[in-house]
């Protein structure tokens, strides 16, 4: 959805955002309470440009309002593909902003991310799945690739692509596949404020997807793996 | 010179580089193949599974103390991270943050998410990176090795960064997007994928090096791999604002002063090297140089 | 995929002492892993074969059969993951495999 | 009969008229040059083997005037640019002779079908050179060269490979001589070729086209390789001692040169084996040359990035005055073919031991290989292999003889699970398609010594009877449909013989045949045994 209709819907209670052309910052009142956004618009890609603006203002919320919960926005178009991202070391840019994250985390911020728009593969781990908490609304389109494209890597015929991913969501995209797979906490078409209040207002510090897969029936090996290696 | 009196790390498989990095004898597998713990997801696609799902985990022991480890398999479906891979190396973190081994190794050799198992892949690289940070809070330092043939791209690339310090040969490769991706996607002009040298020197372990991404350069020889891993496990970064700040001035700089340069060569002649000849120097040579250059 | 099963009679003399399984060769494109393991087969060798490549029976056989005449192991069940090898490369890996599960 | 010389004084003088005097082209009038100095139904020798090609001449002549010039015949020993087919589908040319011509394989024997191309012949690079002063003289011969002055003088560098027998046959045949070179400049390096043999130069606007035919990858060397090189190894080089021999390019082969100073040095061949070669600068020769186990290679052409090794071991190759390496095609097959032994892979081998890379799909060719593979029958010299070979080959008759060893060293099956060892060589197909009188077989089966597979050795001098042969080809067939078919209580007494000789026999462990034992493991490690003194191409870098 558009990033003015979320903001509206989001915030009944009064907020305070600059948005420019791809950067979202600002706070607003949550439940009688100040809450910090971040977050980014139009689509952008995430290069090492924009992961030094966004760390930087990650560092900048933690120092100012340690334990204050952060609201991450979520849009674009995945990791900036050039050569010259690479050659700078585009991983460890990325790098930065999760463990810039980290630290918000350590400040008892909690972190919760609203995927609003596209968000893809590189793009997604740096701004939005190293939060405590995932939620989508309508329009918020998460995916690694394109089923064409993965169609031409895997040399899986196109129907064939489509027919399984009708069928199991453990590769194609799609929030309602990330749900499935425990990626997205919740999927929100409604009563924004409310949904958003009860979440800041819980305990959201441990990570819970694996769980969320393994009931969603979207992972079925994962938790039990795991829970096998704590037991060795 | 007589090069093949090193013990390639390259070569070896992850059982093999795992069995010469540990004190002889020690590795102990958590999940081991005869468990067959394989991808459920692979069988739709009418590909092959490994019983091992191309990730190797287990405790041992480096210079006596107690370590756990992970290895990614490079050359089955390129070390991918899928739905049981990825999961095994979580379990392993997890269980690391409880039981506050000395180090955790991860042997990275990964192109990425795999595909056929794209978002239990990608969440898993996630889940990942948090068992990296729960461990690290735990006080456990987290240590990377590049030099496998797969390289460590997309989802692992990020992985590794988080790391608390990464070891390479000049053979390893890291980046986000891959050689070949950005070349389908952009074209051969933005990235010609077959011309290794450019891919190497774009991606490789020197470039990495002499940026500071990469704390040690080493031979590719599985010894020089142990000895520096042995030497790493005491370096523990706490994850600290102002450490953080720091660490983002040194990238932003980086920009500015290299942010223009469409080719390793041109950085490395800003730098003050003899940029045409960082190609042809060992590991200990370019270490020497580095001792001169510009540090950014 | 196809999943393929054999059982032959084995050698009379049983394996030296060594490790309890190994795994030789990576699920890789014209490879493949096999993972030997010491079971209790009353004598008997099984292969339990998933393979990428699909109406090779008659192949698998004879290389299974090549294999148990030369080297006459007992009591070792062999699992393996199959990405399409030529019969000389798995002839190779079992040969391998047998080499180390009776030496390490 | 015509005049060829007087034919060639009147084209002379008609480019003179409309150029001037003076051998120097302008590079635009390329064209115009041709047109004038060719003229309907000529044969013209274009210069371009496996690596080097006279790329700008050929794309030139492909776009002469089909109104002008037509009815040409074409000679080429190796048809590896799409624009040698062009000048045929261009209405330019009917009729091509040609030695080899894997990279347009496919599009030849479609031309061929469709009647576009009448193939003249296909020959072996030495036979056709042969023709070129018999029954195929030219009428105008473009050439290639690094550089050349404005006398015509030419320095054809390190890959000179084909150029001295195409001059030669043009120079003194009364054909025109056209060359194109890298750059004109004051003085050449080296005299490769005289002036006086040229008649016009141009300087092409890009290098000529080289490719790094030679250059195999250690990292590709799989231990099924090692294992049957390790067989070769013990089973023939240990046993003959061949002194002088040649190697194909594959990497069967490539793993035999890289396991000379490891593997070859505790079989004790150090001095014994493999001291002179017929072969190119192969990158993979480098350990061996230096662990001392090489005194001279005499090069058929050049290898990129061997340059400035080469110059650095003028002990081994052979260098001009200027430092660089002289390659001759010619001269190079002749040591192969007087050569102790040759070994080398191919695609389809028959129970007889035949042995062919033409499917009716893809006209291949033969380069130089049946030369090189074939048993030679005016050796007289002798030496330890030749006359060890000759006493297996020749046991029991009157006359005691010689015999060069033959090798064939195969996977039983290729890469993409096709079997290599066939009932019927694909050879007949293709035979059928493209009209030839007898199936275009690379190696015959009776110059065959030995044939290596992962499964053994099969040493076919120890063969007296045809079905013997074919129980020995068969038994180290593996789980080809050709080897399944064996007759095992024949290939048991083969092998109790020592006509067939499996690992085992020879004392090699399966676990032997590892990737450890190369003394060189990636490229980079060539670079390294030659202290950076082998540059290889961009695209075999991992650094």
């Amino acid at each position: 959805m558009k990033l003015q209709d979320l903001l509206s819907q989001l915030f009944t209670e009064g907020s305070n955002i600059v948005t420019t052309d791809w950067l979202v910052t600002g706070d607003a009142t949550v439940a009688g309470k100040p809450i910090s956004i971040l977050g980014t618009t139009n689509h952008t890609f995430i290069g090492v440009r924009e992961v030094v603006v966004l760390s930087e203002k990650f560092l900048d919320i933690v120092e100012r309002f340690p334990g204050r919960p952060i609201l991450m926005l979520v849009d674009n178009n995945g990791q900036r593909m050039a050569l010259d991202e690479e050659l700078l070391v585009l991983p460890e840019y990325i790098a930065n902003l999760l463990k810039a994250e980290q630290v918000a985390r350590l400040a008892g911020c909690k972190l919760i991310a609203i995927v609003y728009g596209n968000t893809v593969a590189g793009g997604f781990i740096g701004f939005g799945m190293g939060a405590d908490r995932v939620v989508s609304v309508p329009g918020g389109e998460t995916s690694v690739m394109k089923l064409e494209a993965i169609s031409r890597v895997t040399k899986m015929p196109l129907e064939k692509l489509q027919a399984l991913a009708a069928k199991v969501s453990v590769f194609a995209p799609g929030s309602e596949n990330f749900y499935k797979m425990g990626g997205i906490y919740e999927m929100w078409t409604d009563q924004f404020p409310n949904r958003l209040q009860h979440l800041v207002g819980s305990d959201i510090s441990k990570d819970l997807r694996v769980q969320l897969g393994h009931e969603r029936g979207g992972r079925e090996a994962a938790q039990a793996i795991i829970e096998d290696v704590l037991q060795s | 010179m007589n090069p093949n009196s090193h013990i390639s790390y390259l070569e070896a498989t992850a059982r093999r580089r795992i069995a010469g990095l540990l004190d002889p004898g020690t590795f102990h597998e958590f999940i081991p193949p005869t468990l067959k713990r394989v991808s459920p997801h692979l069988g739709l696609f009418d590909a092959p599974v490994a019983f091992d799902d191309g990730a190797i985990i287990g405790d041992g022991k480096l210079d006596g103390k107690d370590v756990y480890v992970f290895a990614q398999e490079g050359k089955f479906r390129g070390g991918s991270l899928g739905e049981v891979h990825s999961a095994k190396i979580t379990g392993l973190l997890r269980r690391a943050a409880q039981r506050k081994p000395a180090a955790v190794i991860g042997l990275f050799d990964s192109g990425g998410v795999r595909l056929e198992e794209a978002n239990a892949g990608e969440i898993g690289a996630t889940e990942i990176i948090r068992g990296i940070f729960d461990a690290q809070k735990a006080g456990v330092p987290v240590i990377g090795l590049l030099g496998g043939g797969t390289g460590c791209f997309g989802g692992a690339g990020i992985t590794s960064c988080c790391c608390d310090a990464l070891i390479a040969s000049e053979e390893g490769r890291l980046s986000v997007s891959g050689p070949e991706v950005i070349e389908t996607v952009m074209g051969v002009e933005a990235f010609d994928s077959r011309d290794r040298a450019l891919v190497w020197r774009t991606t490789g372990g020197k470039n990495r090096f002499l940026f500071g991404t990469v704390a040690e350069l080493v031979d590719d020889h599985i010894p020089a791999f142990r000895s520096a891993v042995i030497g790493a496990m005491t370096a523990q970064k706490p994850l600290r604002v102002a450490d953080l700040k720091q660490d983002l001035e040194r990238l932003k700089k980086r920009i500015e002063a290299y942010g223009e340069c469409s080719d390793a060569t041109q950085i490395w002649q800003k730098m003050g090297l003899d940029a045409e000849n960082v190609a042809a120097m060992s590991s200990q040579e370019l270490k020497a140089e580095k001792e001169h250059i510009v540090k950014i | 995929m196809e999943n393929l099963s054999f059982e032959f009679e084995g050698g009379a003399k049983p394996l030296p002492v060594g490790a309890p399984y190994v795994v030789v060769g990576i699920v890789a494109s014209s490879n493949l892993e096999v993972l030997a393991e010491r079971k209790d087969l009353g004598g008997k060798c099984r292969f339990e074969i998933a393979t990428a490549a699909a109406n090779f029976s008659d192949a698998w056989k004879a290389v299974l059969i090549d294999f148990m005449d030369r080297s006459k192991p007992r009591d070792v069940l062999f699992s393996i993951n199959d990405f399409s090898a030529i019969p000389p490369v798995v002839s190779l890996r079992l040969d391998q495999a047998l080499e180390q599960l009776s030496c390490s | 009969m015509s005049d060829k010389h007087a034919i060639r004084n009147r084209k002379l003088a008609k480019v003179r008229q409309a150029f001037g005097e003076g051998k120097v082209i302008a590079t635009e009038r390329t064209v115009e040059l041709l047109e004038t100095v060719i003229e309907p139904g000529n044969r013209i020798i274009l210069e371009g083997d496996n690596q080097k090609q006279g790329d700008f001449l050929a794309a030139q002549l492909a776009r002469m005037n089909p109104t002008k010039v037509y009815g040409l015949k074409l000679c080429v020993s190796s048809v590896g640019l799409p624009e040698h087919l062009d000048l045929f589908e261009n209405g330019l040319a009917t009729e091509l002779d040609f030695a080899y011509a894997a990279p347009q394989a496919a599009r030849l024997a479609s031309m061929v079908m469709k009647g576009t191309v009448k193939i003249g012949d296909v020959h072996t690079y030495v036979e056709l050179y042969s023709r070129y002063f018999a029954e195929l003289r030219p009428d105008v011969v473009c050439l290639v060269a690094n550089e050349t002055d404005k006398e015509g003088n030419l320095y054809t560098g390190p890959n000179t490979e084909e150029t001295p027998p195409l001059a030669e046959s043009a120079a003194f045949g009364g054909a025109i001589v056209i060359v194109q070179a890298n750059k004109i400049v004051d003085r050449v390096r080296r005299v490769d070729i005289p002036g006086a043999w040229v008649d016009f130069v141009v300087e092409s606007p890009k290098p000529f086209h080289l490719e790094p035919l030679f250059t195999r990858d250690p990292a590709l060397i799989t231990e099924l390789r090692i294992l049957m090189a390790m067989i070769a190894m013990k089973g023939i080089y240990a046993k003959y001692h061949p002194k002088v021999l040649n190697h194909g390019i594959g990497f069967n082969t490539a793993a035999i040169e890289l396991l000379l100073p490891t593997y070859g040095a505790e079989l004790g061949l150090k001095g014994k084996a493999c001291t002179h070669w017929a072969l190119n600068p192969h990158p993979t020769m480098i350990p061996a040359i230096e662990s001392g186990f090489v005194e001279a290679i005499s090069c058929f052409g050049g290898e990129v990035g061997m340059e400035n090794y080469v110059a650095s071991r003028p002990d081994v190759f052979a260098l001009g005055r200027d430092g660089s390496l002289r390659s001759n095609r010619f001269f190079a097959q002749m040591v192969g073919h007087h050569a102790d032994m040759f070994i080398g892979a191919t695609l389809q081998i028959d129970s007889q031991a035949h042995s062919s890379t033409f499917t009716a799909e893809r006209l291949v060719g033969y380069g130089g290989a049946p030369n090189l593979g074939s048993e030679n029958r005016s050796r007289r010299h002798r030496s330890e292999a030749f006359l060890k070979a000759g006493a297996e080959a020749h046991d029991g008759e009157p006359m005691p003889q010689g015999r060069k060893l033959v090798v064939q060293i195969v996977e039983t099956f290729q890469s993409a699970g096709k079997p290599t060892f066939v009932e019927r060589l694909d050879a007949w197909d293709a035979m059928d398609k493209a009209g030839f009188s007898t199936p275009p077989v690379m190696i015959y089966g009776n110059d065959v010594s030995h044939i290596v597979t992962e499964e053994g050795v099969a040493n076919l001098l120890l063969c007296r009877t045809p079905e013997e042969r074919e129980q020995a080809v068969r038994g180290v067939a593996g789980f080809t449909p050709v080897g399944l078919k064996r007759d095992r209580r024949m290939v048991e007494k083969l092998r109790d013989r020592g006509a067939i000789q499996r690992a085992e026999d020879l004392g090699i462990r399966k676990s032997d045949a590892s990737r450890d034992r190369l003394a060189a493991r990636s490229v980079h490690d060539l670079v390294r045994w030659s202290d950076g003194r082998y540059q290889p191409p961009s695209r075999f870098r991992n650094w």
